[in-house]
């Protein structure tokens, strides 16, 4: 399990670029950071207020000022810079982040993408979830190809949607899939998986790349 | 010219059972705790809330609730209008229970739209919420090909706001990621009360050590404490 | 001329209260800062960015970062702030300011206003004169009764608008009017003159408040 | 990470005949002048200016042109988009010329236009310019009985802007009144050049001695002087 999470982090690091800026997701996304090539440097958005956040607070070392947006303590990099909640949404919608990486309950072969909410469950609220997805130059999707068996990778997301085709890639252990003009494309297979084992767990339709590539741990 | 500073419960003697009030902060950094603990103090009913999230608890927190939780904790709000509910489960019970609503919208929607009301805007067009729940009974406007929701001003009656630093006429500055919704809430509601740490005297400071004009501010209360963590 | 000027300042500076935030317009408006009695401090704002205008600034001890809305050097009060042109329109048109003073072409009995533009003149542009007069709680016009003896107090304005229906009152050599529920008021007369000698050089219908007051030169 | 620092003619290596471009600036103050020197030595044409006027001539400030002003009279404006230009005579002759265009807006909906450019919003209501000549061609909306008119985003190919102090990430900021449309104009431009009279290295100052996120800024040049007066 630790392992998948690695797996799914270290391939969404991929596609960063040094100099990029970047909202990570709490959970799995934020692990995406710890597997930066040394040569890449990125600006990590925290949409409570600023660029450039750092890592977690050591115990006793925490800065009552400075909470990510899951409200635990972290710190910063010395390029940072704190702003209203006004600045930090123009940022993300205003199309100012090249990526950010998000978990997700459901994606369809649409791109829509559902992570918010569940019916009949409580409510937690979308928080900046919508506007991340919508206003980010690349949605990354990492999260596990399933829930417990059951596929995440839908024909129609059932769930509330969280926004429409917003999704450009989604990263699991088994594969890489890619939003492409000609649809839904299955761009990179990890070695452990055949393309049959990812339809099986796949209910959206899907196209196989003709250049297929492995999904490379490293 | 008009003397702003007074007491936190001068200040909120104004808020009376219905109104609406905004209140900074996210999860309770950078909300001005002096003045919601006055409120609670005071004890107004039935308040329409507008704030990011429900604050923090006092579970959660390890010592005493904070932010807009010590409201909520005491039955205080009827109504909240927040981005996130879900690290106070008192919204969802309340709501379960029927004796509390809640009304969500998209993080930089909240912002948008405080801002509009601040600003004198009659509203604005955001791509963030098209095709989900949050677009149910509101306008839609396609500009170039795309569609926008079109968002309304949310104003209130009172805003409570959090600064580092003001002088006496209410010039203020906030530090680090204590900024969130001070300064668009400050230009949002009728009446604005802000709590401080430090206050300084007029011209004590160079005009650029503020970061928000105090023309916006109604009241100046002094003593906010930093959170013990 | 001088006299008219100062008269009508004058009397525009009684509408201020201690406390009040006002952007004066360039020209007469900008004399109203001088007849405030010594216990009314109020903040002049200024659209190019700075709540806390002082005056003009002395020669030699002009501050290359500070000038007024006409580009000319000021000085700023020990209270002032500065901000972004965003945030300066925000404070207009949000309602933040108490009152506008400002001078008019044209003014018509449904409170409309016509104060930027002269067909086949050269044009100079709104600036922020249609966000003041939209936004200013108070508008107030300063201006002499007539241009040359022709009325600029109409039926109906011929130059374009700069804002429809936004007068609040208009203060002139001649009398103080008010625009009121029931329409356009004379409420002051300026003891040299009579209200027939003010219908005489004013295009618009306007009542004679019951308790038509002198309008004092002090 | 990405080195940011060039000179000015680095800078604007990119601009081109016929570009949008927006320059900060009110009258000349708050404006990048090594970069619009750069820009009239480079010496491109047909350029749509965005800007608050037409700046200063030198008959006026007694020495120089100042702000936008060194472009018009270099003739490499054939459209600007302001609030004012009254004080530029060349615009106004120019027109009468038939050699250049100009296209007015209030300060204020020239202000948000380019904010909402910047924010990612389809546009936004104002109620200024209602029943003008602003208002024609423009889709006007009512909302509770008072009407507003749909101002649309303003965006361009290149912003040029000016800081006081800036580090080399491109935090920034500005002093006093030189701060007008800097900060809007940095968030709606697909690059954006940034002048600076002090570049700090990062992390030499606190967080909050900046006003402006660097994420803003693709290019920093040194060297911006102060107005010699």
């Amino acid at each position: 399990m630790a392992d998948i999470k690695a797996r799914i982090a270290a391939r969404a690091a991929k596609e960063f670029k040094d100099g990029f800026v970047a909202n990570l997701g709490i959970g799995l996304p934020t692990l995406v950071a710890n597997y930066l090539p040394e040569d890449v440097h990125i600006v990590i958005h925290s949409e409570n207020g600023f660029t450039g956040l750092g890592s977690v607070a050591n115990k006793g070392e925490e800065d009552y000022r400075v909470i990510n947006a899951g409200g635990g303590w972290v710190t910063y990099m010395p390029f940072a810079n704190f702003f209203g909640s006004e600045e930090s949404f123009s940022i993300i919608r205003g199309g100012h982040l090249d990526a950010t990486v998000l978990g997700a309950m459901q994606v369809d072969e649409e791109g829509n993408l559902a992570n918010w909410i569940v019916p009949g469950k409580m409510v937690a609220g979308m928080g900046g979830a919508m506007d991340l997805v919508v206003g980010a130059k690349k949605v990354i999707i990492a999260m596990q190809h399933t829930q417990k068996g059951a596929p995440k990778i839908l024909k129609t997301c059932t769930l509330p949607l969280t926004a429409q085709k917003c999704v450009d890639m989604i990263i699991t252990e088994m594969c890489v899939m890619e939003f492409k003009p000609e649809g839904l494309t299955l761009t990179e297979l990890h070695p452990d998986f055949t393309v049959e084992e990812v339809k099986a767990v796949t209910e959206a339709d899907f196209i196989v790349a003709d250049d297929l590539k492995a999904m490379e741990e490293d | 010219m008009k003397n702003k500073i007074v007491t936190a419960a001068e200040a909120v003697a104004g808020i009376k059972d219905g109104d609406t009030i905004m209140v900074s902060g996210f999860l309770g950094t950078g909300s001005p705790e002096i003045l919601l603990d006055a409120l609670v103090e005071k004890g107004v009913k039935h308040l329409t809330l507008i704030a990011n999230d429900g604050g923090l608890r006092a579970e959660f927190t390890g010592t005493t609730d904070k932010g807009v939780a010590k409201l909520i904790t005491a039955g205080m709000v009827d109504h909240i209008i927040a981005s996130h509910i879900g690290m106070n489960p008192d919204i969802g019970n309340g709501a379960l229970a029927g004796t509390m609503k809640y009304t969500l919208y998209p993080q930089g929607t909240l912002a948008e739209k405080i801002r509009a009301a601040g600003a004198g805007l009659g509203g604005v067009l955001t791509p963030t919420g098209v095709g989900t729940i949050v677009a149910e009974g509101k306008e839609t406007l396609t500009i170039e090909g795309k569609e926008y929701l079109l968002e309304l001003p949310l104003h209130a009656d009172f805003a409570l706001c959090r600064a580092d630093y003001c002088d006496t006429f209410g010039n203020f500055a906030m530090l680090k990621a204590t900024k969130n919704f001070n300064h668009v809430m400050a230009m949002a509601a009728d009446t604005v009360l802000l709590a401080s740490e430090q206050v300084f005297e007029i011209g004590e400071k160079d005009p650029d050590f503020y970061q928000v004009a105090g023309v916006y501010i109604d009241y100046i209360v002094k003593g906010e404490q930093p959170w013990q963590i």
